[in-house]
């Protein structure tokens, strides 16, 4: 091996347990306050869903009409965004591969304390389709916990605003806490996680 | 007093003697030949005492008892004195020298030395122009003789074309006397110069005189007849070559001088033609020399030419004084100097200038090295630059600028390839070589060093009559060097100190303009030396010469005259180069700056000239005052020169190589300090000259122009350097540009917001050098994209550049909002709309290198590899903050500056800025930087309260905590972008910085070296060829000067 | 060839410059300057015969101490260059053929003759055509001729060295006398010995002594000078 | 000056009008782009909802220290880039301090809460962040030339710096306005203006796909939130300075919010009907219509002085 | 205006040539010699005057009447004096090439290039 080939490989050597380059600090539960204002910040969070504007799966195709005069989800306050810190929605779209799930738990847990899921298509509830593929996963919320599934293969955009309503109804009641359940269950969370993904390659919890 | 005849007398007598002496032992002649030597000496400044002290009247001696013409007669004057006694202590100090070489060929070698001495003592002595051809030959063939006497084909080769040479000038030297003696029908020189008046044949007289004249060109070694010489001084053992070089030429100068009295004022002109060409093209050819002696042959030969022009001028012009103002200390500064150099190159004998690194492990030598370099290039205060000075000054007072322009063009040259050899010298590795240092040659080396010294003092005293206070900020540097052996913490210690009593000396005692400048190098002199006391390595002249650099500067403005002005430019100019060439692989910057800043100072000088010509008896400042149809030129050279220390357009290429090279915390001198002296020369020049303009030309508009396009070109070139230091070098340059946009402008306003920039630069520039200083001083590199993430361990050099970047870019409420507002006010109210523009433009780029700047190093990812730096030490720290808070005090009380400024610009411009209250009123807007201050302030501590009790717990992440398209990052390096940051830009607006300028200087230097390598290479090296040169240069002289019928 | 052009067509001009000092010499009718003095007071002051004697060596003196100090370094100079070293030996001349018996014969009949007649031309310097110089370059080819004749001469370096040394060094001390009993102008001044009665042999002063010295040297170092070339 | 307090009340009476006003105006604005596409499109005060939800955010993360003072400088310098401004001419509660400075000093204030912001920003270590910074400031450098230049050349064709004075000569009709009296200079201080909304077509710095929002891709909570109400004050005292300058300012608030409303419509018109110019195609736009244009506006008062 | 004065300047010239031309070096100190002949020449000349007799006063008439009758003594002095020099000129030289042509047995001039430039 020349010192060339030992430069490269030094360069591109990810290192995931340094404690220099990733916060190891694990999640906690931020409690709702039981007042007024607490119900304010419900319904501003219900009336401003932005969604992580994340593909995971082909029940994306189902998505982009939404944002299309036809069905239009701005009028409900829904609007995608780029980037998972300012977002408060994650839509797992479809079947869940090994590959992705490693994408959705980064995303998932870089996404702040209000963060809701919704389930999109059947293979997010049993596997649908690929319920015995070697790739995929069964059950979403053995994984992240999951507040509102839209069943059907392929659900339809009229489906998925319903699923809307439903995710915002939720929330008003206070009910969309999906986040400090999984502070909560972190351990469980985790070893199922890890249980799928052999090839663990990042700290315990993406800050 | 002792009669001169005697030395001929001593000579002649101990050489004839030897052959028996000898038999008594080597010892006993040895120490005969030593004794006559001295004898003679002793003779010599005997004469030269009494000259000099006891006012001597000139004395004549003549043989036989009979009355000159009919004999011949010896004349011995105070000039003869004087170049007898260095004629004969050269003599002295070269026997020393070259006493193992003596003593080894055996009473012969010493009968040559002394005869050739006697030789020597003739050419000077004699007053008869046969004499003079007996007495030349006498010296010729003595140094024929010891050239050849260590039989190797070099030495051999050489001589046997130096004696072909010598027998075709005799051959013209014969004819010329025996024609000038059947006209005149006397031999005798003086009175031959009268019957010359008488002679009809006028004809025939030029012929006679030209002949004449010819045959001392040949022996001064003119270009093009003298080939033979350089390859002789090339291959000749550099004891002899040194004594030839130095007393040779000496001896046949002054002969020459002696016989200029007879030739007419054609001849004379040819003469001075000759000599600055050879001038010129020596130097020229010079450049693309690799061994020292050559270079240092051509060199003598340059300095000939000049030295022979000089005086022919001096004759031509019938000025007595000029002989002594500069053709002696040019001679003598030759004299020494070269004699000096080639008796080291006889001690360091590599062939290669550039293996001459070797020379560093005697730091006597060293030193005398680089004095004599100095020397030789005309740097004060050694003679030749008095001699320079008054040469060109009184080639101005008789309007003759083309001369000047063709003595300074050589100087250049001249200075290229010896700081070359210097800069080389000083820095490169070598290999281990053993070198013997022969205690007896170092010692005829420093003796030589301490005339050179003397005579420099003595021109020093003899041409300066300020008052000794002039000199003062140069002592603590002096000092320092002497005090070399101290550990470096007491020496910055010591600067500090006299940096303080310098503050304290000066300060109370100036007002205006001076006061303001030299209240800012005092205090940032002071503050910036504080970050080197974190030095560890000792270095013995460090301080020292960091000392004089302020000390030039300080004297810079002290200055009273144009003389003393020119003479801190030059040290200033000399030490900043050497502070900038100990940095590390600075060779081929700190050349590139000081080739620039002495091309400058060429100019300036150049400039000084021709506004001195029109008032021939003043040196001060006034001279610029008097309009004449020169002052406009006269105001283009000066300020080009200025505009090159600063850095402005079209001359700026050195400014990045030399800022990034230099050491780290020299740079901030250099920027925050020294750009500025530059400004102090235009400011002393508009505020006494004006800017000149005509019906066509409004040189104020070009200045503005040029000021505006510095500052636009300098921040475009600032956004695509890697390197943080150049970075910022072309944001000085940038900066600089709008403190020359400001002072074209002329008014109240303008100045005041020149000098309000100019405080500004020198805060923010000594701010974010120091801190990229201490940066460097923890990593290691200044490449930026090297860096990144240095904000957690460096948070109070993060925090210094934060506030200087704010600052530089003009963003309110800082003071550098202060500078643009005043700057765009003047800019409105003169009616220059598109420079306001241009330089709106440029302080706009300015955000794009501030943000890299910052982001690149501090933000962003930091490496692993910088994981365990800390903070920047303290030295570094703490002058940043105190120039922070002075920021910070400006900012929120802007009015104590301006109004500071407003008193020294009203005398001379107006008022540019009102006040009421707080606020600053100009004839278009209004600007209260106490209030801006407090209302921004307090938002800003509003909202941070706000945030602070809003914000829910904030988890701290690190740095690979980030949103990356649902991936993680690989490593710090590919994350952190830094590289190319602004590379659309460059796509989109590169043509703004092609290297036009860098391209223009690329192709002058190569079409320099292109030229002096082809030209030189007419020296074949063929004998023959030298003749072909020599005779047919006597034709085309022959019928320039005397003409065909 | 085109070298050869070069050096005709530069001659050329050089010559067209020889022509124009040519043809602007006008022709003297009569002395002036200084050589009127000479001629007018050469005689009576110094008592010589000879005026260019007087001039060479009392007039013009300084010259021609000059002159023999040049012929002296010239001597010294060709010694010092063709001194031997050791790592010359390899070049040593090849052992040489004897001359001819008509040579031999003829040396040594001419050489004291030779010698003589040198000796009488710089004795007669200030009477008539010679001097110094003339007459030692004539002792000069004496010792030339003993070279070409017998390959193996050697002359005596030692006395040669003494006979040198001396007369130059009383050639310097004549001109010191000068100084000495006269004063501070009156270097090489001829009239430290009494002048003399006009055109006689012992007449004019220290000239004929100085004219001897001066021969002595000349014939010694010229004849050392040729002995040195010899060697190789 | 004389009652620092009143006009500090004053201060705040004004900062909560154009807050309001901003904010609805970008309600408005998103309304009208969802017409514009055919959609029904958010309602109104949708920006309320969304501040409100940012501010609840429950946790938070902070990558440093200037992290954390990026949005602090960005809302510092969009409110005091208002307050510098004189907002309603004649009125005297809507002065705020523009006794502090003229148009240089409101020029030269915006771009303090963008520098504070880029250096946030940039903390965070996100690669997209710079790059966002990199591009909207390369954009500001070249549209910020025709607008100086057509500042000059009201400079030059009033003789004042004074935003007052400015507005002041432009009173008296339509006639009178700086867009009758000195099109040229309007024309390129209307296409800089066109860059420094930074909307369409000048909006790759945001570039939503490409670099996920560009700068503030790392913002969250709070911070979002404080980006957010600055927005509104920084895009109402953007379109105010524009108004006073060329559009004969504002004698009250009727005519405050019409004319920044249409001026508001025409960036946005422009933007809604173009896609997005890469940024070389826009630094080179800018360096040749907008800059030439503003090059003539100067020089026609160069040789009319 | 004298004969002798031309036949020194074509002596010169001559010597110039064989300066110019010949390589062989004894060729060229020759070559200087023949211009210092011609210069001599041309110099001893100088003092010519027409039906003048030489500077020897050895009758009483030349004596009272020197100035008169004797041609100019001093170009003859210092041919005198140029000669000798002359003489040690070429010696010196011709030592020189001995020695070079030590150096390298060769006498060609154009071999003798190695210091140049």
């Amino acid at each position: 091996m020349t010192e060339a080939d030992n430069e490269e490989n030094k360069i591109i050597k990810p290192d995931f347990s340094d404690p220099e380059l990733f916060c190891t600090a694990l999640p906690k539960e931020v409690p709702r306050m039981n007042n007024i204002i607490q119900k304010f910040y419900d319904w501003a969070q219900a009336n401003s869903l932005w969604l992580l504007a994340f593909g995971t799966g082909c029940g994306s195709i189902e998505m982009r009409p939404l944002y299309t005069a036809r069905y239009d989800i701005s009028r409900f306050g829904i609007a995608p965004r780029p980037t998972p810190r300012q977002s408060n929605l994650f839509i797992i779209s479809g079947y869940v591969s090994v590959k992705t799930l490693k994408r959705i738990i980064r995303s998932y847990e870089q996404m702040q304390n209000p963060k809701f899921v919704i389930g999109l298509g059947s293979c997010t509830i049993n596997g649908g389709m690929y319920w015995d593929s070697y790739n995929t996963i069964n059950r979403l919320d053995h994984y992240i916990p999951v507040d509102v599934y839209v069943a059907g293969c392929m659900p339809r955009p009229e489906a998925l605003i319903a699923g809307f309503d439903e995710l915002k109804k939720r929330i008003k009641e206070g009910r969309g806490e999906g986040a400090n359940e999984y502070a909560k269950n972190f351990a469980w969370y985790k070893a199922n996680q890890k249980k799928i993904i052999k090839d663990w390659d990042m700290p315990d919890y993406n800050w | 007093m002792v009669n001169p005849l005697y030395i001929v007398a001593i000579l002649l007598g101990t050489g004839f003697l030897l052959p028996l002496i000898s038999k008594a032992g080597r010892r006993v002649a040895l120490t005969v030949f030593f004794m006559s030597l001295i004898a003679v000496s002793a003779i010599s400044y005997q004469w030269l005492w009494s000259f000099l002290f006891d006012g001597q009247a000139p004395a004549m001696f003549y043989t036989a008892g009979v009355e000159p013409p009919l004999s011949i007669n010896f004349l011995l004057g105070f000039k003869e004195a004087i170049f007898i006694t260095a004629v004969n202590l050269i003599a002295v100090v070269g026997a020393i020298y070259m006493s193992t070489q003596i003593k080894e060929t055996g009473y012969k070698a010493m009968i040559l030395f002394l005869l050739m001495v006697l030789g020597l003592n003739g050419l000077i002595l004699t007053a008869d122009i046969f004499n003079l051809f007996v007495f030349l030959e006498i010296t010729s063939i003595a140094t024929f003789s010891l050239v050849g006497m260590d039989l190797k084909l070099n030495s051999l080769t050489g001589g046997l074309k130096y004696m072909i040479a010598g027998g075709l000038a005799s051959v013209f030297l014969l004819l010329g006397i025996i024609i000038l003696y059947s006209l005149t029908g006397t031999l005798g020189i003086e009175s031959m110069s009268q019957y010359v008046l008488n002679v009809d044949n006028v004809k025939l007289l030029s012929i006679g005189s030209f002949l004449l004249i010819f045959s001392f060109i040949i022996e001064m070694k003119q270009f093009p007849s003298n080939g033979w010489a350089i390859d002789a001084y090339d291959g000749v053992n550099p004891g002899i070559t040194g004594l030839a070089s130095a007393t040779g030429t000496a001896a046949v100068f002054y002969s020459l001088y002696k016989i200029m009295p007879i030739v007419s004022d054609e001849i004379l002109s040819m003469i001075i033609f000759i000599g600055s060409l050879t001038f010129v093209v020596s130097n020229l050819m010079g450049l693309m020399q690799t061994s020292p002696r050559r270079m240092l042959g051509y060199s003598s030969v340059a300095q000939m030419g000049l030295v022979m022009a000089a005086a022919a001028w001096s004759v031509f012009s019938q000025n007595e004084g000029l002989f002594f103002a500069a053709v002696l200390p040019l001679l003598l500064n030759h004299f020494f100097a070269k004699a000096g150099l080639f008796w080291i190159t006889g001690i360091i004998k590599k062939n290669d200038y550039r293996k001459w690194g070797v020379i560093r492990e005697n730091k006597v030598l060293l030193g005398i090295f680089i004095v004599m370099v100095l020397a030789l290039t005309g740097m004060p205060p050694f003679p030749g630059f008095w001699g320079k000075w008054n040469l060109v000054l009184d080639l101005s007072a008789n309007f003759e600028f083309f001369w000047i322009f063709i003595i300074l063009l050589g100087s250049l040259f001249e200075a290229g390839y010896m700081l070359k050899w210097l800069g080389v010298t000083l820095k490169k590795t070598y290999e281990k070589d053993i070198v013997a240092y022969d205690s007896y040659k170092v010692l005829a080396i420093e003796i030589v060093n301490i005339m050179l010294l003397i005579v420099s003092f003595y021109y020093f005293f003899r041409q300066n009559h300020t008052h000794m206070g002039y000199y003062l900020p140069y002592t603590a540097g002096l000092a320092l060097l002497g005090l070399r052996f101290l550990p470096e913490k007491i020496k910055g210690v010591l600067s500090l100190a006299s940096i303080f009593l310098y503050g304290y000396l000066f300060l109370t005692h100036q007002s205006g303009f001076p006061l303001f400048f030299n209240a800012m190098f005092v205090f940032g002199a002071f503050v910036l030396t504080i970050a080197t006391l974190n030095r560890k390595k000792k270095s013995s002249t460090f301080y020292g010469l960091l000392m004089l650099m302020i000390g030039s500067l300080i004297a810079l403005v002290n200055a009273e005259n144009i003389l003393n002005f020119f003479i801190s430019w030059e040290i200033m100019t000399v030490t900043s180069y050497l502070l900038i060439h100990r940095g590390r692989d600075s060779e081929k910057e700190s050349f590139s700056y000081i080739m620039f800043s002495l091309g400058g100072a060429f100019l300036i000088l150049m400039g000084f000239a021709l506004a001195y010509s029109e008032n021939p008896q003043a040196l001060g400042y006034g001279i610029f005052s008097i309009a004449n149809e020169n002052s406009m030129t006269a105001f283009i050279l000066i300020s080009l020169g200025f505009l090159i220390k600063t850095a402005a357009l079209g001359v700026h290429i050195w400014i990045a190589g030399a800022y990034s090279k230099a050491e780290d915390d020299v740079t901030p001198f250099i920027s925050a300090l020294l750009s500025k002296a530059g400004i102090f020369g235009f400011v002393m020049l508009l505020l006494t000259m004006g800017i000149p303009r005509t019906e066509y030309i409004d040189l104020a508009y070009i200045l503005s122009w040029i000021g505006a396009l510095t500052a636009l070109i300098g921040t475009m070139m600032a956004i695509h350097e890697e390197n943080a230091k150049r970075l910022l070098a072309y944001s000085s340059m940038g900066q600089v540009g709008y403190i020359i946009l400001a002072l074209s402008i002329m008014s109240g306003l303008g100045w005041t917001a020149a000098m309000f920039q100019m405080i500004n630069h020198f805060l923010i520039k000594g701010v974010l050098f120091l801190a990229i200083a201490g940066v460097i001083f923890r990593t290691g590199t200044a490449d930026m994209y090297k860096m990144g993430g240095l904000i957690k361990k460096m948070p109070w050099s993060f925090t210094a550049v934060m506030f200087g970047i704010i600052a530089i870019s003009g963003v309110p409420p800082l003071t550098g909002f202060g500078a643009k507002w005043l700057l765009y006010e003047a800019l409105i109210e003169k009616g220059w709309y598109l420079q306001t523009g241009a330089a709106f433009f440029a302080s706009t780029v300015a955000f794009l290198y501030c943000f890299r700047l910052i982001h690149a190093i501090f933000l962003g990812q930091p490496k692993n590899e910088f994981r365990n730096v800390k903070e920047a030490p303290a030295w570094f720290i703490v002058p940043q903050y105190i120039l922070i808070m002075v920021i910070f005090l400006f900012s929120v009380f802007p009015k104590l500056l301006i109004e500071q400024i407003t008193r020294i610009v009203e005398p001379v411009f107006g008022q540019g800025v009102t006040w009421t209250d707080g606020t600053a009123y100009t004839s278009l807007g209004y600007w209260n930087g106490t209030t801006v201050m407090i209302i921004v302030g307090t938002i800003f501590v509003v909202l941070t309260a706000g945030l602070l009790i809003k914000m829910p717990k904030i988890q701290k992440v690190k740095q690979f905590n980030i949103v990356f398209s649902a991936e993680r990052p690989e490593t710090p390096e590919l994350t952190h972008f830094a590289y190319e940051f602004f590379r659309p830009y460059r796509r989109a607006l590169g043509w703004m910085i092609a290297p036009y300028a860098k391209n223009f200087w690329a192709a002058v230097s190569e079409w320099t070296y292109t030229i002096s390598d082809s030209l030189r290479k007419i020296y074949t090296g063929n004998t023959q060829t030298y003749i072909f040169y020599i005779l047919m240069m006597s034709v085309v002289l022959f019928y320039v000067t005397v003409g065909v019928k | 060839m085109i070298k050869k052009l070069f050096a005709a067509v530069l001659l050329v001009f050089m010559a067209v410059m020889f022509y124009q000092l040519y043809s602007n010499i006008t022709e003297k009718s009569e002395l002036s300057g200084v050589a009127r003095g000479y001629a007018e007071r050469g005689a009576s002051e110094l008592g010589t015969q000879n005026i260019v004697t007087s001039i060479v060596v009392t007039y013009r003196g300084l010259d021609t101490l000059g002159e023999v100090s040049v012929l002296f370094i010239a001597a010294t100079g060709v010694a010092v260059l063709l001194r031997r070293r050791k790592e010359d030996e390899e070049y040593a001349a090849p052992s040489k053929r004897q001359s001819s018996e008509i040579l031999q014969t003829g040396t040594k009949l001419l050489t004291p003759i030779i010698v003589m007649f040198g000796v009488y031309i710089f004795i007669n310097g200030h009477l008539s055509p010679g001097g110094g110089f003339q007459g030692g370059a004539v002792i000069a080819s004496a010792v030339l001729l003993l070279f070409l004749s017998d390959v193996n001469y050697k002359i005596n370096h030692g006395l040669f060295n003494i006979i040198e040394s001396f007369s130059g060094a009383f050639y310097v001390l004549i001109g010191i006398l000068g100084l000495l009993l006269f004063g501070a102008n009156n270097f090489l001044d001829n009239r430290i010995l009494p002048l003399g009665e006009f055109g006689m042999l012992l007449s004019a002063g220290a000239i004929p002594v100085i004219y001897s010295l001066v021969g002595l040297k000349v014939g010694t170092e010229l004849a050392s000078i040729i002995d040195n070339m010899k060697k190789d | 000056m004389d009652n620092f307090w009143t006009t500090l009340l004053y201060a705040f009476l004004s900062m909560f009008v154009i807050f309001n006003y901003g904010m609805l105006l970008g309600g408005v604005v998103y309304k009208i782009i969802a017409r514009v596409h055919g959609r029904f499109g958010p309602p109104v005060w949708q920006p309320y909802v969304n501040l409100l939800k940012v501010m609840g955010v429950r946790t938070a993360i902070s990558h440093g220290i200037m992290f954390w003072l990026g949005p602090v400088f960005r809302f510092a310098g969009g409110i005091g880039l208002f307050l510098f401004m004189p907002v309603v001419f004649g009125s005297v509660w809507m002065q705020n301090f523009s006794f502090s400075g003229d148009l240089l000093l409101v020029i030269y204030f915006i771009f303090f809460g963008q520098l504070g912001m880029a250096l946030g920003a940039a903390e965070s270590g996100h690669p997209y962040s710079p790059m966002g910074i990199m591009r909207g400031l390369a954009q500001v450098t070249v549209s910020e030339v025709p607008f100086a230049l057509a500042v000059i050349a009201l400079a030059a064709q009033h003789g004042t710096l004074s935003i007052t004075e400015i507005v002041a000569a432009q009173q008296g009709g339509i006639g009178n306005w700086n867009m009758m009296t000195n099109p040229v200079a309007t024309l390129a201080g209307m296409m800089a203006f066109l860059g420094m909304m930074m909307h369409a077509p000048f909006n790759l710095h945001l570039a939503p796909q490409e670099i996920p929002v560009g700068p503030p891709t790392e913002y969250h909570s709070n911070f979002l939130g404080y980006m957010q109400a600055n927005r509104a004050f920084f895009a109402s005292a953007k379109l105010i300075l524009f108004m006073n300058l060329f559009f004969g300012g504002a004698t009250n608030i009727p005519v405050l919010v019409g004319k920044t409303f249409t001026l508001y419509m025409f960036a946005v018109f422009v933007g809604v009907v173009n896609p997005r110019f890469t940024l070389e195609n826009s630094i080179r736009w800018f360096i040749r219509i907008p800059t030439a244009t503003g090059i003539i506006a100067v020089l026609i008062y160069t040789f009319k002085n | 205006m004298n004969i002798i004065h031309i036949i020194g300047f074509i002596l010169m010239i001559i010597g110039f040539w064989g300066l110019l031309t010949q390589k062989n070096m004894i060729k060229i100190v020759l070559a200087l010699a023949i211009v210092e002949t011609g210069l001599q020449l041309v110099m001893v000349t100088f003092g010519f005057i027409k039906g003048h007799t030489a500077p020897i006063l050895d009758s009483s008439e030349l004596v009272k009447g020197a100035a008169e009758m004797i041609v100019d003594p001093v170009p003859q002095a210092l041919v005198l004096t140029a000669i000798v020099i002359g003489v040690a000129v070429n010696a010196l030289m011709l030592t020189f090439v001995i020695r070079l042509y030590q150096k390298k047995k060769t006498l060609s001039i154009t071999e003798y290039k190695d210091l140049k430039w």
